[in-house]
């Protein structure tokens, strides 16, 4: 076996994994990790597409490479967001949870807890 | 001295590491707290930089290591830490069993449908590569995949240039409308002494010069402006940290400037593409390299600025006027 | 010559990779926080510092082998600033389990 | 030489793979960041063996920035812990 199939078969199993994980863990910041490690796991998939399309004197393909790097940029500034979201959820709700119905604190905005 | 030893050597580090990322992916999946699993995820990011360098991907590895790995960590571990006192409450709401058995089977479904993918590639493997190759003289830049960022495909850069700009002023929105153009979040503690103001004195300068360095490098070998602006990034989020210099008021017409210089040079070059050349970001053969190079100089400096405020999160605090 | 190098490297990078294995078993073996933080440093400094001294004679020119030693640098003034902030840490949280 | 540095870099990597174990036993949190520390020191060794055994010149490059970045998860822990008097117990610094 390859080294590119072997790393390969690591991210399928890292999407599985990831896809897994942000659907069963109730924590959203642990959610938004399982979707990092799956995006990890997709990057790689994009990286042995690369690897195995290596030519013209290029050890790997770059437009998949450079397809990563935007992609690592964006998964970041995506994740920032969502962290921030959730940052303001728990400062207004005191909670960290994505289940309809919690209680909320009255008049959010002028209180300024958790920083 | 044999080559079939090499080879094998390899060939186990490759096995070997492939599955320390997914022990470790599990790790962070299973862990007991928060915490372990953000602890987790940067060893994961860390690993994932070792792995692109065993698939001839440098580039990829530097990206991963100074944003997927350090930034995105500093993020996370310091969101676990606020999130603590909330923990327990929201993990108790785990769901049910045949939730669970039914993300599994699904979960593995995909894993098993990319596994097939892995194992019956298409032959001969697609490539860009040999037409990525044919401009490269042209444009006098020895690196392809900075070619590919910022001359075949440099809409996508531009575009993501304004998906980071997006996503910051979705970050500053969250704030109460009284904050806005304030600095974000408190202050840290100003420290004078001691390690940290150590670190974050002597930790800066070393890393502006190696931001400069893969800034420039990445014309001809692997780094460029997202490499380069995520180190100085990085550099700016320690002294912050640090409680050396504060986060500037995010209403400031420095930083404003700043956060848009990239994308509005980036843009003008292109624009001026249907005058001087073929077309929306066509560059004029002669002036390509120069012209590269001046688009990631200030590409470099608003990824720093973009990268160090989305991590600093939304205004906290008034603007002082 | 040639020959002579490649034995210091080899020699420079197994001392190395020594480091590493007591580091680890350090970590895992040793009682409490402080004592573990103590088995990490080893493997910091002695450990990637060796592996660096052996691939000096590698490097391909000067400026490459300033780069390695900038690196092992790096890693000892981050290794350094963990090990106090970390130990605060474990110290404010009260005595060592 | 190059099957030797690669094979050490496997060595070194297997060696700080295993202190990983803390990470996920901890107990504490400070145990889990110094297996992170230890895996990060052992994936600069691990690359700077690799950029001189398999040819890729450009690992020495990542590896530096995993060097700059190496405290980076330590310190945003330190800054940001619940309770945590951010100011140096023996800090001189009047506040």
């Amino acid at each position: 076996m390859s080294a590119e199939t072997l790393y390969g078969l690591c991210a399928a199993a890292l999407v599985g994994l990831g896809l897994f994980g942000s659907i069963v863990d109730p924590q959203p910041l642990r959610k938004i990790l399982a979707f990092n490690l799956l995006g990890g796991g997709v990057f790689l998939l994009f990286g042995v597409i690369a690897r195995r399309g290596a030519a013209a004197g290029m050890a790997a393909d770059p437009v998949p490479q450079a397809m990563v790097i935007t992609g690592i940029v964006v998964a970041f500034s995506a994740t920032a967001l969502a962290v921030t979201l959730l940052l303001r959820l728990f400062e207004t709700t005191g909670q960290a949870t994505l289940r309809t119905g919690a209680p909320a604190r009255p008049d959010p905005d002028s209180d300024r807890a958790g920083s | 001295m044999s080559t079939g030893f090499a080879l094998d050597a390899g060939l186990v580090l490759d096995a070997g590491l492939a599955a320390l990322v997914l022990a470790v992916a599990v790790g962070a999946i299973v862990a007991g707290t928060a915490f372990a699993a953000v602890v987790g995820f940067v060893t994961y990011g860390l690993l994932l930089a070792l792995v692109w360098v065993r698939l001839a991907a440098v580039d990829v590895a530097l990206t991963e290591a100074a944003i997927g790995s350090g930034v995105t960590g500093a993020v996370l571990i310091a969101a676990a830490a606020r999130l603590r006192p909330a923990e327990a409450r929201s993990a108790a709401e785990r769901p049910g069993v045949p939730l669970r058995l039914a993300a599994a089977v699904l979960s593995a479904l995909v894993a098993a449908g990319l596994a097939m993918l892995v194992l019956l590639p298409s032959a001969p493997a697609p490539s860009l590569g040999p037409a990525a190759a044919v401009h490269l003289p042209e444009l006098a830049i020895g690196n392809p995949v900075t070619a590919v960022l910022l001359a075949y495909r440099a809409i996508d850069t531009l575009l993501e240039k304004i998906v980071l700009l997006l996503a910051l002023l979705g970050v500053w929105s969250l704030a109460p409308d009284r904050f806005w153009g304030g600095a974000p979040g408190q202050p840290h503690a100003a420290q004078q002494d001691g390690a940290l103001a150590l670190l974050a004195r002597l930790l800066p300068p070393v890393g502006i010069v190696v931001g400069v360095y893969i800034l420039w490098v990445g014309a001809v070998a692997p780094g460029g402006a997202f490499q380069g602006g995520a180190i100085l990034a990085a550099m700016w989020i320690l002294v912050m940290i640090a409680g050396l210099r504060d986060a500037p008021a995010t209403g400031g017409r420095r930083v404003r400037l700043l956060l848009v210089v990239g994308p509005a040079v980036f843009l003008a070059v292109g624009l001026a593409g249907f005058v001087v050349a073929d077309g929306f970001l066509a560059y004029p053969a002669s002036y390509a390299k120069p012209l590269i190079i001046a688009i990631e100089v200030v590409l470099t400096l608003s990824i720093a600025v973009i990268l160090g405020l989305l991590a600093s999160g939304p205004p906290g605090r008034e603007r002082q006027r | 010559m040639r020959q002579v190098l490649d034995i210091f490297t080899v020699a420079a990078v197994s001392a190395g990779a020594l480091f590493f294995l007591v580091g680890t078993v350090g970590l895992l073996r040793f009682p409490d926080p402080l004592t573990r933080l103590h088995a990490l440093t080893k493997a910091d400094n002695l450990g990637l510092g060796l592996v660096v001294l052996g691939l000096l004679p590698q490097a391909e020119g000067f400026l490459a082998g300033v780069k390695l030693v900038a690196v092992w640098l790096l890693a000892q003034l981050a290794g350094a600033t963990v090990t106090q902030l970390v130990a605060r840490a474990v110290r404010r949280g009260g005595p060592p389990a | 030489m190059a099957e030797f540095l690669v094979g050490a870099a496997g060595f070194v990597l297997a060696m700080v793979a295993l202190g990983l174990v803390r990470l996920l036993r901890g107990p504490a949190d400070a145990d889990r960041l110094m297996a992170a520390q230890l895996l990060g020191s052992g994936g600069i060794a691990t690359l700077l063996l690799l950029a001189g055994g398999a040819g890729v010149p450009a690992a020495v490059d990542a590896a530096l920035t995993l060097a700059l970045l190496a405290a980076f998860a330590s310190v945003a822990f330190v800054r940001s812990a619940p309770g945590a008097d951010p100011a140096e117990p023996d800090s001189t610094e009047p506040r």
